[in-house]
């Protein structure tokens, strides 16, 4: 760790990662350079917050605003969730990790943003830090991919080692249980939902207005935070998110009362890679694998 | 069990059911309290209005359009809302005929100020839907007990087509009366129609209303609002002689929900009526 | 008392749902569990309506749809093959039985087919016992 | 004066549990208990749940008087007429147990709400009736949380206002003093309580002064001058097209908050039956002010923030003589971008 850290020692192999006072430098000059040769009218990358601990999503639309940007272990907001805030071929920078970088390959398949409106500063990383219990994500309870997949600039040096051989090792103690011990569980984790929302806010891919869940006719479930309105709401969800979900973990960081929603979205991604053989948001090129078929598509995955 | 509770609708029946324009989608409700205590307790003023509730649907605050002089029932004029957003209550009432039984919540929100109109020529100007509680407000000025204390009273009202205006047989009497100006217009004529055309603002700049010693209360889509408030300016009015009726959406009606908050206003308790003058010192978010 | 299961058929317009009246026509028998709703297509099927089904009681939800490449709008039954596979897993993981949620292509003219599927589910979900899991208790 | 009726009893902490299972005899008892995500206010259910080893809780208290889902009426679809019935509140005495006292603040700035005008919001009040709080001091040996800053709002770390009990830890014991005569009769009623020494009653008088001085981060603000500010700023579209930047819409500030109190009225029905009920609703989701006429005045994200923020340092000292925040932190420590009501705040102050 050649960087600077404000949380004490970083257990895994993070040696060789590019520090994140390198990267912050390396961000904040392209970001002036880009916004000075009138290149992008947006930079989105991190502002200063609160604290070191509590970085904020942040938007320099000036040269003087790059002062204020900062990146560190904190900064795990994926900034893809503010690409389709702004109008249509407004050209954009914007700062992805690993996992993010696959949130804009998606965005792009879907046809919401245009790549040639994007400078992509890439950022390789493998030691990003829960804010709230300033614990490692890794693979655990992300996809825990390091480097960017699509990127115009990449401001470190990619990283290659993992610490958690695959992103479904986390799925095989639910994946074990029986139905009724896997129905009690999740019948726990949804009952507590108190429905603020905050994993559709946060999630870069859910971008539908108005959301199913707010539309009253049909009304899919009540407003009340009650466990069938629960069930319809966070089910729903991961069928929606099916094939586009790159589990970059956002969700389960945002929620107030801790619902381990990744799991169910590992879950889901590694049914759609076993059955469609595709991993979401890896290839501008795909299409994602719920709006696609084949012919010859298997029935066994109907069994 | 809580007495008063202001949350709890009463109950009334559907006595009579109106359809007022040729588009099937506004009609006239006309209600009668099923309890006599009820009906006692709920004294209001024109402009107030009250939340009408379909259980199992919801409650959807609705401007009274009959005037508090007419005695033994209340009206209620209801657009079936569902273009952009599907109107649960509303198409649910409209689905309704006389007999049906609903709740109603109410009078909610404050009411034409009648006093400070008192001696005053009135200028009501309406435009298409938005005519109901300038109706109740007209008909309580002509009650031949209320009459003498209001001065003259010019009414410009204007839909888009003659199939959209409100309460046709009662334009017709007004127009009929002598205390009463009454200026009907719609923007397009059709065959049979044989009165004005021309928009709103412009109708209000033709008959050109003197300020003196007037108030105009205006209501109507934002659009005409927009175009015939510089009229008024034009004419002399003061922001605070022109009156209009704010919407906003709301829930409890009773200023706890928090939803038709502007400013330091509850729209629902503090309005809807408002003069110009007041509204300017709210922010605007409405 | 004994369990009747309750079962939700969706049928798509041009092919299970002719086939059934076809089992109808020809007097085949099958159980009286089912009810069926009609729709045009498989890939109408929203996957809430099967979540709302399960919420309001269904023992099982039987899919019917033409067989692929034989849809009648070309490629609808080869989306929803895809999107029902999907909902079936997740499903599963929240801990209803996958069995519960059947997914069958039959033709219009396979009406012993769709008797046979619907003699053979039903049997299916008696044994699996009445779904408690997502239903509202009233 | 009154002040010598006042009785200071106290407990070993260890024995918090017994005076749980005292009070739970005596009715319901909220208290906090540790909890996965942290600590968050419970009906206890085994006395040796209760905790007071606690920062503050992730959510607010302020569901014991407003619950997310308030039941009004129950009906059943029938022809020819719907019947409808109110639902009754059912009452029993409330002990709310371990409340910070940012948190006791909100209560008196929700009653000025929901007893406001003519119109008094009977389930709130029916429940605020029935309720007894204890109020708990911050511990001043430890720094305040960062997110905190209810030093700015006028409010000390050991402030009793709203309590009907305060207590003040001391070491291994829990001081109990009696605010209200509510509370004094309680503390009369709860004999395992041991009786106090001029010793503890010197503790507590000093550990009150001593709350006086603990200052979370501040900032000299005027009541007047924020709701004076925050109007001229409404429509500086710049500063809250800033400030609103990162923010997601969602809606964990308002859920969080012991001083938000918007509400939606839904009818929710299932097999015929079904019952009208509030539930909490927030100013930050897109569809808060959507009108049936499909208008909606505020459409964008930092319409809705400024919403909230004027709603609480402007619109609420306009209307009710308070800002409506207390600094508790809540919304600062749940944020998932990290915004921060604090520096809107100070930063508006500056414009």
């Amino acid at each position: 760790m050649n960087g600077k850290s404000c949380c004490g020692d970083i257990e895994t192999a993070g040696d060789k990662m590019t520090g994140f006072h390198e990267i912050e430098e390396r961000l904040k000059s392209e970001a002036f350079r880009l916004l000075q040769a009138g290149e992008v009218s947006v930079v989105l990358a991190y502002g200063k917050g609160t604290d070191e601990r509590h970085p904020v999503p942040f938007a320099a639309l000036t040269t003087a605003d790059v002062e204020n940007i900062v990146f560190n272990e904190h900064c795990t907001h994926n900034m893809a969730r503010y690409l389709l805030r702004y109008p249509s071929g407004t050209k954009i920078a914007v700062a992805l990790k690993g996992v993010d970088s696959r949130a804009v390959v998606v965005l792009i398949q879907e046809g919401k943003i245009n790549r040639d409106n994007l400078v992509i500063l890439g950022i390789p990383t493998n030691s990003m830090r829960n804010q709230q219990n300033g614990q490692i994500i890794d693979a655990r309870t992300t996809c825990g991919i390091a480097n960017p997949v699509l990127f115009d600039i990449l401001l470190g040096e990619e990283v290659h080692e993992a610490t958690v051989a695959s992103p479904y090792d986390v799925l095989a103690p639910y994946e074990a249980m029986d139905e009724d011990a896997r129905w009690n569980f999740w019948k726990t984790e949804l009952d507590r939902c108190i429905r603020c929302y905050a994993c559709r806010k946060a999630c870069p891919m859910c971008y539908c207005d108005p959301c199913f869940i707010d539309v009253t006719k049909p009304r899919w479930a009540n407003k009340s935070p009650q466990l069938a309105g629960n069930l319809m709401y966070h089910l729903t969800r991961f069928q929606h998110l099916a094939g586009r979900c790159v589990d970059c973990g956002e969700c389960s960081r945002v929620c107030p009362v801790a619902i381990p929603l990744y799991l169910f979205h590992k879950k889901v991604a590694k049914d759609c890679e076993e059955m469609f053989q595709q991993t979401a948001g890896m290839r501008i090129e795909d299409k994602p694998v719920i709006v696609d078929f084949r012919v010859e598509d298997s029935d066994k995955i109907l069994e | 069990m809580i007495a008063n509770n202001p949350y709890m609708p009463v109950l009334v029946e559907i006595a009579d059911v109106i359809n007022e324009v040729d588009t099937n989608d506004i009609k006239t409700f006309r209600l009668i309290f099923l309890n006599r205590e009820d009906e006692a307790k709920f004294v209001y003023r024109p402009g107030q209005f009250a939340e009408l509730s379909i259980y199992g649907k919801g409650e959807s605050p609705i401007g009274i359009a009959s005037s508090p002089t007419q005695q033994g029932y209340l009206e209620f004029t209801v657009q079936r809302a569902g273009s952009l957003v599907p109107g649960l209550v509303t198409g649910a009432l409209h689905d309704l005929g006389a007999g049906a039984r609903i709740g109603i919540r109410g009078p909610l929100g404050n009411s034409w100020p009648v006093e400070q109109l008192e001696n005053k020529n009135i200028v009501v100007v309406g435009g298409g839907f938005a005519f109901t509680t300038l109706r109740s407000l007209i008909n309580y000025m002509l009650d031949e007990k209320n009459r003498s204390r209001f001065g003259q009273i010019t009414v410009i009202y204007g839909a888009r087509s003659p199939g959209l205006l409100l309460y046709k047989e009662e334009l017709t009497a007004w127009e009929k009366r002598g205390d009463i100006n009454t200026v009907i217009t719609v923007d397009k004529g059709n065959e049979s129609w044989q009165g004005r055309e021309g928009f709103v603002p412009s109708v209000c700049k033709e008959v050109a209303p003197s300020p003196d010693n007037a108030v105009a209360v205006i209501c109507g889509p934002p659009i005409m609002i927009k175009f015939t408030l510089p009229v008024f300016f034009d004419l002399g009015f003061s922001r605070q002689n022109i009156l209009t009726s704010l919407e906003m959406r709301m829930k409890c009606g009773i200023g706890k929900c928090g939803r038709c908050n502007v400013g330091s206003k509850y729209v629902c308790t503090d309005g809807p009526v408002f003069s110009l003058a007041e509204l300017d010192d709210l922010p605007h978010d409405f | 008392m004994d369990f009747e299961p309750k079962i939700l058929g969706i049928a798509c317009n041009w092919c299970t749902y002719t086939g059934a009246d076809l089992a109808g026509t020809t007097r085949l028998k099958y159980p009286q569990n089912l009810r069926v709703i009609r729709v045009m297509c498989t890939s109408r099927i929203n996957p809430s309506f099967i979540i709302r089904a399960f919420q309001l009681g269904a023992d099982g939800v039987l899919i019917g749809g033409c067989h692929p490449g034989d849809c009648h709008y070309n490629t609808g039954n080869l989306y929803a093959r895809r999107r029902l596979a999907v909902t079936k897993k997740i499903l599963n993981f929240a801990g209803l039985e996958a069995k519960r949620l059947r997914v069958e292509w039959i033709s219009a003219s396979e009406g012993n087919k769709f008797a046979e599927v619907v003699r053979e589910f039903t049997a299916q979900i008696r044994n699996l016992g009445p779904q408690t899991k997502f239903k509202i208790s009233p | 004066m009154i002040e010598e009726r006042l009785v200071l009893k106290k407990t070993a902490i260890e024995k918090i549990n017994e005076l749980a299972a005292a009070l739970m005899e005596m009715g319901t008892l909220i208290a906090p208990v540790q909890e996965a995500v942290g600590a968050n206010f419970k009906t206890i259910e085994n006395p040796q749940e209760v905790s007071l080893d606690f920062y503050n809780t992730v959510l607010s208290p302020k569901f014991v008087f407003f619950p997310q889902t308030e039941n009004f009426l129950s009906y059943q679809i029938a022809k020819p007429f719907t019947n409808a019935e109110p639902v009754e509140l059912a009452i029993t005495p409330v002990f709310l147990f371990g409340v910070r006292p940012c948190d006791t603040r909100s209560f008196a700035i929700l009653d000025r709400h929901f007893e406001a005008s003519s119109i008094v919001d009977p389930y709130w009040r029916k429940r605020r009736e029935n309720a007894t709080i204890f109020g708990y001091a911050f511990a001043l040996d430890t720094p305040p949380d960062n997110a905190d800053f209810y030093s700015m709002l006028g409010i000390h770390a050991a402030d009793t206002e709203g309590s009907d009990i305060f207590m003040v830890r001391n070491d291994g014991e829990l001081l109990l003093k009696s605010i209200t005569s509510k509370g004094e009769q309680l503390l009369s009623e709860l004999t395992l309580l041991q009786e106090t020494s001029s010793d503890d009653e010197n503790y507590y008088t000093e550990y009150l002064a001593r709350g006086r001085e603990y200052k979370t981060r501040t900032l000299c603000l005027e009541q007047e001058t924020a709701a004076g500010k925050f109007e001229e700023i409404f429509y500086n579209n710049d500063f809250w097209g800033k400030t609103a930047s990162a923010c997601l819409s969602c809606g964990i500030c308002t859920f969080v908050c012991p001083t938000c109190y918007c509400f939606d009225i839904c009818d929710e029905t299932m097999f015929k039956k079904g019952t009208r009920r509030r539930v909490w609703d927030s100013c930050m989701f897109t569809d808060f002010t959507l009108e049936a006429s499909g208008h909606n005045p505020r459409t964008n994200v930092f319409q809705r923030l400024r919403q909230k923020v004027c709603h609480k340092y402007s619109y609420s000292p306009r209307k009710y003589d308070v800002i409506s925040c207390v600094g508790c932190g809540r919304c600062v420590r749940s944020c998932p971008v990290n915004i921060d009501i604090y520096s809107i705040v100070s930063s508006a102050l500056k414009i």
